[in-house]
């Protein structure tokens, strides 16, 4: 691997927007409030008009940025929080997904949307969405979530590169999370493919975004009780890297799935339906997800903390699997 | 007064979308058609006043009843009438039917059945020509249902603070498929919405090819000088119900309104006026709508005789870049 | 079980709306192009000040109805095609399901949306869609999909009736489909029970909404070949009557899940993740999902009938169980 | 001219809001606060002339910034400085926070944090107080960076053409966020966008407390009356950041212009001032003052005081009608 430097997650995005747009004048980027980031020098020395600070209007931004990618631009737009994806949600569904397949091939649509999810942070429930899974639902989008700096800059640059509509969504929990991220214009992380971010052979964790903290943790003490557990980051959601995930179960025979999302029909739904369907004959036990239980998320610290997956809960899981 | 070769231009287009509709009328009665179809006939000349003020390079965005739009673009008629029938030889392949006619070669880029759904479409292709430093534009076509949807209402605004090139083109034909315009607009104007949004309003009679064509003209030639939006609204009719077939006459509309349209309102009758007063011939003109019918009937034998798409071909043309994953080899079981 | 009558699937939605706007008259009913059936008779001598034949403005009615259920009505919100609800998603999903919850129990919000899946009828993506799974990833939403012309009026009066946003995704496919419905107006299907359509011992099908009629023929032809299926007709997709399901494969030891949704993350997924979980020991054979794969829908019938789960491929992933 | 007794709870009611704005700015710097909180510090005036424009059964609904709203509409404190701290007494028991204090008991219905949430909620009230014939009306505040979200037109076309007695309140104060107002509006007056529907817009100056509830008393009467809705402008100004604490000062806005507002255009001066030429005392407002500010203390140390939200309490409220499940017996593993 080349050279690195020492940056934050939140500093990788910045810089994977900022290498793209300087790399390609096709790029430009679209949402609220951006304006005030251009002038701090967040966007070097891009011309204006590829930098749109937007009014308050998610549906019609987000359609634009369709319209605009299929004659010839790649937009970038900037969701900020994930919870008002929703009022997006039409032309990302009905337009960004559909329209290459409803003309039968005549357009690429190469846009990226990103969503901060910002869960964790006591903003109660209109702010603290983690609504990948109804998007992973939906044929024509592909679906990231990058749980380091290094894949959030990989990721997000991939995402900007890809030819269809790709779905960013970041965890702002790890915003502060610091890591040596290659220094190379050209790194990008493939869209489809899994990590293996530590090898074991009695149990594996799949996990899902910022979970990979808590699985990373939770490994980390199951070892010491004699466990050996693997753990695979997801980083993409859509297409799921079902060969990764099979191809470990298949070694360890047991599995346990960590996301954040609420757990009826999330990723981690997902996942189990995969191996209890293609891996069956190799599971020696059943199959756990560790995820938000379906209850909305409240403001209370002291009430929200504890909802989140976490390593205890991880690790707690695997016990019962052992 | 336009030139010459405009006017049997445009007399040709409105014939050619006059002659696509009633063809595709007459298949549906045979029973040649799946899905739903909605005609064009009544707003011939707004649609092709509109597109003949474009270059061929220009944008159009369309609707769910928009047959009109890619012929008044252009369009080979052909790959139209076989999508309709959803054949291999459709443009779209047979994915996409009669309420997404999408021709990119004429810079049709979204016919969406989404109500409202193309305006976005247009107004993000007239932000790229922007970005480009083109000089394209884009005209967004849609109903006076539309306008109650709110990215209506935000493209006008991103249109108007970023000047963006973009015609908002409505054909106010005075129903919302069985709800009458008039219970459902708080004015009834809908290009007095412009105002709130500094965007110039204009209203024009869209049974006129002429007043359309020069309100589109002037509107293009505006947005090409960088001056921003124009929200253009046609007044219109439509002849047919809201879907061809769909047998509710005067349920919600009276009888009279619709005669008394196809008889003293029928834009191609009316624009067949105007050019024997400028010194078209009527064999002349006659010609233009035989070559129209022609091209029309071609295209339908052409559709009928093409193959059907293989079904397994339903799994491309998704992605453009498809993401090949390794296959696992499953445990026997 | 009382009087009958011979009605359709679509009439009995209509007999639904019109019983309950009969019998409580803090039932109205928004949406569009609605005021023609009132001429119609559909909705018998109701005041008029409650049938709001709507603007096209889903986002605006859909959250108006929340509004209008926090302060003493139960309105009922017809989206037409199930492809629409994405515009009225932020509502539904930001504040239909989240206003009780957030206020700490100030209000309820009796409302209901209607949607139809218009699928199997040629009108391409953007009319095709099934999209119950995202809504049931949402906590404080009921959704419930009936798959008889009687569940269709018991379910929707059921909607009705609850205190909580309850999403009815109705299948246009089976309008025509005609039964026995009860008559009176006290008859109601409970939400969140599941149907045993037909008793079996070797296999369990789990079916959602139309898909049951293939269920159905699929355990028929199965039944000749000596293979005893268990169909089972979910009738409510949130909450899951999970007791059914796993009661249902503690016995079978086989499960399929036929579901009209697209494959990832759909209701499906969700029933394999929790059989996986919660009834793992009792499982003999891998789960099979029958789904409509991560496809987009094709205009042409010839491409898009084969895409939808049938009798014929149930009946396959059956036998692949045996 | 309103009577003596408006006056002085007028003044009052603005106290309140700046004294708890105050309490939670102090509260933040002291660590005491979780997530984010908005002040309404300088928009006073037009928060509490049009809350006393309403009858305590007339609903509101409010945004993000809406501490004053409820406080405006006449809500118990200490409720909602504890939901503040995220107490078990708080006035959602903690699950809002700051975001949503919503308070029922006056009419207070929906404290949206999604921008542009509240309207639909409030006209949906009034389309409520229409069906079941009560005379009740709904206000619902909202911002000038709310106005570009679809949903406020099509609400505002729906309450004209269904005549809800609802009135559309823009608290203007030249900023979304960061984002100044001229640079994504149109154009700059958005009382204007109701023409575009026949609705009458209002402008008034935010920072007088007579002009607004003069205003909003005339909305409220022709609601009443069955009229239909008004959209009223109040051009004012935040004094503080978008969010306390978040240090972007000038930025984006010049340290003058705030320097100015809050010399000369602070709403409490300007309405003291008023009062004073009407008579009122000096001491008489003064101890008006002190009252607020001890309410607000006696609201510190309750919320303070107060216990913490059992984390198992989490799994209730959200279902008014929760569906018990039949038990599962899980074979033993
Ligand atoms: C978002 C959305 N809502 C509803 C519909 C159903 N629908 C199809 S066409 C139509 C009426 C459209 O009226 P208008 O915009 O005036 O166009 P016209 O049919 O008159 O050309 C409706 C409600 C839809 N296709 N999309
Ligand atoms: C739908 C949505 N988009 C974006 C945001 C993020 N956001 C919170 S407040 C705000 C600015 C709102 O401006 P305005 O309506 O003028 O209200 P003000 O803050 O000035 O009171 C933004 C963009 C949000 N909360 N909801
Ligand atoms: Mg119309
Ligand atoms: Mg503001």
């Amino acid at each position: 691997m080349s050279a690195t430097q020492l940056i934050t997650y939140l500093e990788a995005l910045g810089l994977a927007q900022r290498e793209e747009m300087a790399l390609d004048e096709s790029v430009i980027i679209i949402g609220e409030d951006i304006s005030l980031y251009a002038a701090g020098g967040a966007y070097g020395d891009i011309d204006a008009k590829r930098i749109r600070s937007a009014p308050i209007s998610e549906c019609g931004f987000a359609g634009m940025a369709v319209g605009a990618a299929m004659t010839g631009l790649r937009p970038i737009v900037d969701f900020t929080i994930a919870s008002f994806v929703y009022l997006g949600s039409d032309p990302i569904i009905n337009q960004a997904a559909k329209v290459r397949y409803m003309t039968g091939g005549q357009f690429k649509v190469p846009v990226t949307y990103r969503a901060s999810m910002w869960h964790n942070q006591a903003n109660a429930a209109q702010h603290s969405d983690r609504p990948y899974p109804m998007f992973m639902n939906v044929p024509g989008l592909k679906v990231v979530a990058p749980a380091t700096p290094s894949d959030a800059k990989g990721l997000l640059k991939a995402a900007i590169r890809d030819d269809d509509p790709v779905l960013v969504f970041e965890d702002n929990d790890l915003w502060a999370m610091r890591e040596e991220v290659p220094i190379t214009t050209d790194f990008v992380t493939p869209i489809g493919k899994a990590a293996i971010r530590r090898e074991g052979s009695d149990l594996t964790i799949v996990s899902v975004a910022g979970c990979l903290r808590f699985a990373l943790g939770a490994a980390e003490t199951l070892a010491k009780e004699g466990v050996s557990a693997e753990v695979i980051d997801l980083r993409t959601l859509a297409p799921l890297d079902t060969y990764a995930i099979l191809t470990s179960v298949a070694k360890t025979g047991r599995l346990i799935i960590a996301d954040y999302a609420h757990r009826t029909c999330g990723a981690a739904a997902e996942i189990s339906a995969i191996v209890a369907e293609d891996g069956f004959d190799t599971l020696k036990r059943p199959i756990i997800r560790v995820t938000t239980p379906d209850i909305q998320i409240p403001f209370s610290p002291k009430m929200e903390k504890p909802l989140y997956p976490n390593a205890t809960s991880i690790a707690a899981a695997a016990r019962r699997l052992m | 007064m336009q030139s010459n070769e405009i006017d049997t231009d445009a007399y040709f287009r409105m014939n050619k979308i006059r002659a696509f509709e009633t063809a595709v009328s007459r298949l549906i009665r045979e029973g040649e058609v799946a899905g739903a179809c909605h005609s064009s006939i009544g707003q011939e000349a707004a649609i092709v006043g509109a597109c003949m003020a474009l270059r061929l390079d220009d944008y159009i965005a369309g609707t769910h009843r928009s047959h009109g739009h890619p012929i008044g673009k252009g369009a080979e008629l052909k790959p139209l009438m076989a999508e309709i029938l959803g054949k291999e030889t459709g443009i779209c392949k047979g994915r996409g039917g009669s309420m997404h006619l999408t021709d990119a070669s004429v810079g049709s880029i979204g016919e969406s059945a989404i109500v409202g759904g193309g305006i976005p479409i247009a107004t993000g292709a007239a932000l790229s020509a922007q970005v480009r430093s083109s000089d394209q534009v884009a005209l967004t076509f849609f109903g006076d249902g539309a306008v109650n949807e709110g990215v209506f209402h935000e493209c006008l605004n991103m249109a108007a603070i970023w000047k963006l090139p973009v015609i908002f083109f409505c054909e106010n034909n005075g129903y919302a498929a069985v709800t009458p315009a008039k219970s459902t607009h708080g004015q009834s104007d809908v290009a007095k919405r412009a105002e709130g949004y500094g965007v110039p309003g204009v209203i024009v009679d869209g049974q006129d090819f002429d007043a359309v064509f020069d309100a589109a003209s002037q509107a293009v030639a505006r947005a090409r000088r960088g001056e921003g939006p124009t929200l253009i609204e046609a007044k219109t009719y439509r002849f047919d119900e809201h879907c061809v077939g769909l047998f509710i006459n005067g349920a919600y509309r009276p009888k009279e309104e619709i005669e008394q349209f196809k008889q003293n309102r029928d834009p191609l009758i009316l624009f067949r006026e105007v050019l024997l007063k400028r010194g078209h011939l009527p064999q002349q003109l006659d010609a233009i709508g035989e070559e129209a019918r022609r091209l029309v009937e071609e295209a339908v034998v052409f559709a009928k005789e093409s193959p059907e798409p293989d079904p397994a071909e339903a799994f491309t043309c998704l992605f453009a870049n498809p993401i090949a994953q390794q296959a696992y080899e499953r445990a026997s079981s």
